[in-house]
């Protein structure tokens, strides 16, 4: 598990908030997919450091409302590449069409347990050993 | 029933002569004409020719709004399935009119449109907009170029999705089509990279996008006599933003008049933007958009005059698609405003 | 490291009291199959059910959710078996000599998630678009004991699929082959003296690595913890590859494209030609930017001291691995190696979309599977293996995707293998 | 934005923080400023000190405009 003094997970899937919260910085709000994008992309903006790739998992943008993204914690320099990146993840997600889609609770559960996986593997965290810590909150 | 098309060429392919009768105002005449007939030809009845519009090159480059209009009021009067430019070959002007002429049928009256023409012909700029079939460098290649366009404006009239542009041999227009190559992928890679180690040609099938970029604007020796307007991505507003203009994801842009305005002031402007902390610009809207010195600017004679209009976004980097829409429509307005110089500013 | 393919052409799958290849028949008794793949303690602790089913080309037949395909082959000569690491010992395979039970494949088919995806249709538009729809098919729908969780789930079927594989394989062993084809790759030194003054071409192989259900294992090891490393082309054959990936069926590559892969098999075609093959470079497609970085770095540092000339780069996956991409790309070109990529497009519905997630002027050689976005129309069938209760809600799919009559409306992204990016099929776009 | 403005022949002058967004999005004039939040002024400034550097920074701006540059160009200030 990488330790966590410069990381802060922007997110808006409870299941990061409640496992990974137990170990790291969360800044969750109940937004949209693209919401978060646009709110990490200020980020950027404003001196964080992007860590991981706005886009990631093959479940498309369009099809999951989760989406998790790790920043650094402080500001510092400003970061150029990440820039980039956030611009094309919201350019990437603009062209998806907005699809009418009905989810069961058990497809969220799952869309969360993806966005959950995917984070875990950028931070070094056994995700199933996460799960069976999860914070009952 | 066949399909009714109407024809656009230029003198030349008229027969009225070349250069020399370059100058010849719009003529409507009844049928095919020229290339038309290599068309209906092909066409064996299923379309036809019904109007052939003649227009001299030069006529068309120095008097192009009167020649649109003429040609539109034929075309909307003839009512046709399908209207044809050209091909023009290699001949600039008249490719510029093909495709010009094709755009303006195109976007006023919603017919299908067609030109041919070679890919460096100084028209094909618009491919992306109007539906091209690359021909041959001269009107040697008619014999080539007419059965390409025949086929693929018999498939427009009809209303049949196209294929892709490989398959129905027109100019890639920036839309991706799907389709099935004779051999498989991996297959087709081994041969482009055998082709690229030996520095052989090859035809790479995704174009890397166009990585534009702009050429630096004139200068502008004397700005005491300019017209400077300010454009922003800080997402200054009127208080209360009262155009929503979104704090996180610009979907729309600002116009505001700051006539009157020697500064702008706490009460009456604000930032719109959610990107960063709004305490300072909201103090003190100048920060961001610098009105204040400006008009100081104006008063000293340092500039001619501030613009009384400006434009505001949020963000920089988002936008990218739209806001380039919006400055698109934007830098419109700037023009037609007289405006020679623009500041624009960003957080 | 020099491999024997034997290729034994199955023309007709049968069930069958008895399990056997005769005359080119592949003869199967599901029972035997499903006792052999019960001999694993996950698949008997996970998976509650098992059922086996036939699907032949042009058979009016829709299998969905696909999870992974593989074809059944057996290790008859040389060191290790198939599947290293996973199903048989960690023994470097890739060497001596391997049957092929080839025009079958195993499918795995069951729900492990619930946008799980993956439509293969026997006939009909779709089948144009799949690999699967001209290989007979022996399909296990499975289930999951009642509360297992998602990650064990998939394991149990990763192994359930494995194992079946293996055992029809088997059947293989003793068969005389229609077709034995040899494919020989040579040490530096040694491929300098034979092939003198060809150029060395690599194959830059991106692995799917972004975390559960998105997995690619090498010799079981878990990809995304490994650095860019150096495989011989012929361990793939073996199954030194196998997916673990249950995300975008359209551009995931299953086992049985591991196994068969097309940029492997064309550039034997041209080794000792034109080209002279030297290896393949793994690398991964991590979601933490730096791990990107490292594994870029290292897979051209790899072609760098091979002295490649040049290296076929394929991708798998959409968003994060195109900034992969572009990394193996540019590091290359910069490094005067010549880089031609492998991808798929969402360029939207409308075409007119930017296809990748991240581009370079240095890419400028490009071969595209097809823009996974395009609409289509999948007519009913006659028959539904699997279920057709996820179709709304997969990739591609939405409310109303699946018609009162059993037709479907969605994305080319719904089909498996449907945009490769191995460079699999013939499709393409422009 | 600034491409599109340019696109149309009026010179753009982009005063920006960030000057590497500047140069991402094809400004050929750019002028840096100050910080995000204020990029033409700085609070802890007294007000007649905080509107002499944004004269200044303008000025540098109109500056640029009667400048002929070939390429992109960030300008000192």
């Amino acid at each position: 598990m990488k330790p966590g003094h410069n990381y802060r997970i922007v997110t808006n899937n409870p299941l990061v908030r409640d496992i990974l919260g137990q170990w790291y910085e969360i800044d969750y709000s109940d937004i949209t997919y693209r919401e978060v994008l646009v709110k990490v992309r200020d980020l950027i903006y404003a001196g964080h450091t992007l860590f991981t790739h706005p886009l990631s998992g093959s479940v498309k943008p369009n099809e999951t409302p989760y989406k998790s993204i790790l920043v650094s914690k402080v500001p510092g320099t400003y970061d150029m590449d990440g820039t980039e990146l956030m611009s094309n993840a919201i350019i990437a997600f603009d062209k998806f069409k907005q699809l009418e889609r009905h989810y069961a609770d058990y497809h969220l559960r799952d869309f969360q347990l993806i966005d959950y996986s995917l984070l875990c593997s950028a931070l070094d965290v056994d995700a199933v050993a996460g799960l069976s810590k999860r914070n009952p909150s | 029933m066949s399909f009714r098309v109407v024809h656009y060429i230029n003198q030349f392919f008229a027969n009225i002569g070349g250069e020399e009768m370059a100058h010849v105002a719009p003529e409507l005449r009844e049928g095919a004409v020229g290339p038309g007939m290599a068309f209906n030809q092909q066409w064996k009845g299923e379309a036809e020719v019904v109007k052939t519009i003649v227009c001299g090159d030069s006529y068309f480059a120095e008097h192009e709004k009167e020649a649109k209009e003429q040609v539109l009021a034929w075309v909307k009067e003839a009512k046709p399935d399908l209207f044809i430019a050209g091909p023009a070959f290699n001949a600039g002007r008249y490719g510029y009119a093909c495709a010009n002429v094709a755009l303006a049928v195109k976007t006023e009256l919603g017919i299908p449109v067609l030109t041919g023409m070679y890919v460096e012909n100084p028209g094909a700029d618009l491919k992306d907009k109007v539906l091209m079939v690359a021909t041959a460098n001269s009107a040697a290649g008619m014999r080539k170029a007419a059965p390409a366009m025949a086929k693929l404006g018999l498939k427009l009239a009809k209303g049949e999705p196209l294929a892709a542009s490989c398959v129905d041999g027109y100019m890639p227009n920036g839309v991706r089509v799907n389709f099935f190559e004779k051999e498989r992928g991996a297959k087709r890679a081994v041969k482009m990279l055998i082709a690229k180690i030996k520095d052989e040609a090859f035809v790479t099938e995704f174009p890397m996008p166009n990585f534009d970029r702009v050429e630096p604007g004139k200068a502008i020796p004397d700005m005491s006599k300019a017209v400077v307007a300010l454009c922003t991505s800080g997402g200054i507003v009127p208080k209360g933003n009262p155009d929503h203009i979104e704090s996180s994801s610009a979907s729309h842009y600002g116009e505001y008049d700051i006539t009157g305005w020697d500064a702008l002031t706490a009460e009456g402007w604000q930032t719109a933007h959610g990107g960063y902390d709004p305490v300072y610009a909201n103090a003190d809207p100048n920060r961001v958009l610098p009105v204040d010195v400006l008009r100081q600017m104006e008063k000293e004679g340092k500039i001619g005059k501030l613009h009384n209009k400006f434009y505001t976004t949020v963000g920089n980097g988002t936008a990218v698609a739209s806001s380039k829409k919006f400055a698109e429509e934007y830098a419109q307005k700037l023009l037609k405003d007289g405006v020679q110089a623009v500041i624009m500013t960003s957080t | 490291m020099k491999l024997e393919l034997g290729f034994i052409e199955i023309k007709d799958v049968q069930f069958s009291n008895e399990c056997a290849v005769k005359d080119g028949i592949l003869y199967v008794n599901p029972d035997q199959v499903k006792e052999f793949v019960y001999e694993n303690d996950d698949v008997r602790q996970y998976l509650k059910s098992i059922n086996f089913d036939i699907a032949k080309p042009g058979e009016s037949v829709r299998i969905t959710p696909v999870k992974d395909v593989i074809e059944p082959r057996v290790k008859v000569e040389g060191p290790g078996g198939v599947f290293p690491g996973v199903i048989s010992k960690v023994d470097t395979v890739g060497s001596g000599r391997t049957h092929v039970l080839r025009g079958c494949a195993v499918v795995t088919a069951g729900k492990i998630v619930g946008f799980q995806e993956g439509i293969i249709d026997m006939t009909g538009p779709g089948a144009d678009y799949t690999p699967f729809s001209k290989t007979l098919n022996v399909v296990m729908i499975v289930e999951p004991v009642e509360g297992t969780k998602q990650h064990d789930y998939e394991r149990a079927v990763r192994f359930a699929g494995l194992r079946a594989a293996t055992f029809l394989g088997e059947l293989g062993r003793n068969v005389t082959p229609d077709e034995v084809k040899t494919f020989e790759t040579y040490g530096i030194k040694e491929g300098l003296e034979k092939l003198p003054g060809l150029p060395r071409v690599g194959y830059l192989h991106m692995l799917q690595t972004q975390g559960l259900l998105h997995d690619t294992y090498v010799y079981g090891v878990d990809a995304k913890k490994i650095v860019a490393t150096l495989l011989n082309p012929t361990e793939t054959m073996d199954g030194a590859i196998l997916s673990g990936n249950c995300v975008s069926a359209c551009d995931k590559n299953t086992t049985y494209h591991h196994l068969n892969n097309p940029v492997v098999a064309e550039l034997f075609e041209e080794h000792g030609k034109s080209i002279n093959y030297v290896c393949n470079i793994i690398t991964n497609e991590n979601v933490y930017l730096a791990d990107k970085q490292r594994s870029s770095d290292w897979a051209a540092k790899l072609a760098k001291l091979l002295d490649l000339d040049a290296v076929i780069v394929s991708e798998e996956g959409f968003g994060n691995p195109d900034a992969d991409l572009i990394m193996n790309c540019v590091k290359n070109e910069k490094q005067g190696i010549k880089t031609v990529l492998i991808t798929d497009e969402y360029a939207g519905q409308d075409g007119k979309s930017q296809s990748l997630a991240d581009v370079s002027p240095l890419a400028t050689a490009v071969v595209t599977g097809g823009n996974a976005n395009m609409v289509i129309n999948l007519p009913p069938m006659d028959k539904v293996i699997g279920t057709l209760d996820y179709v709304d809600i997969i990739a591609g799919g939405h409310a109303g995707s699946l018609q009162p009559d059993g037709s479907i409306d969605a994305e080319l992204q719904i089909i498996t293998g449907a945009t490769n990016e191995m460079g699999f099929n013939r499709l393409s776009a422009r | 934005m600034v491409k599109e403005v340019e696109r149309v022949g009026i010179p753009v002058v982009h005063m920006c923080t960030i000057t590497p967004i500047s140069l991402t999005v094809g400004a050929n004039r750019i002028i840096p400023t100050i910080a995000i939040p204020y990029p033409l002024g700085n609070p802890t400034l007294e007000p007649a000190d905080e509107y002499a550097l944004r004269y200044k920074l303008v000025s540098k701006a109109i500056e640029a405009f009667t400048i002929p540059v070939e390429q992109q160009t960030v300008f000192d200030v």
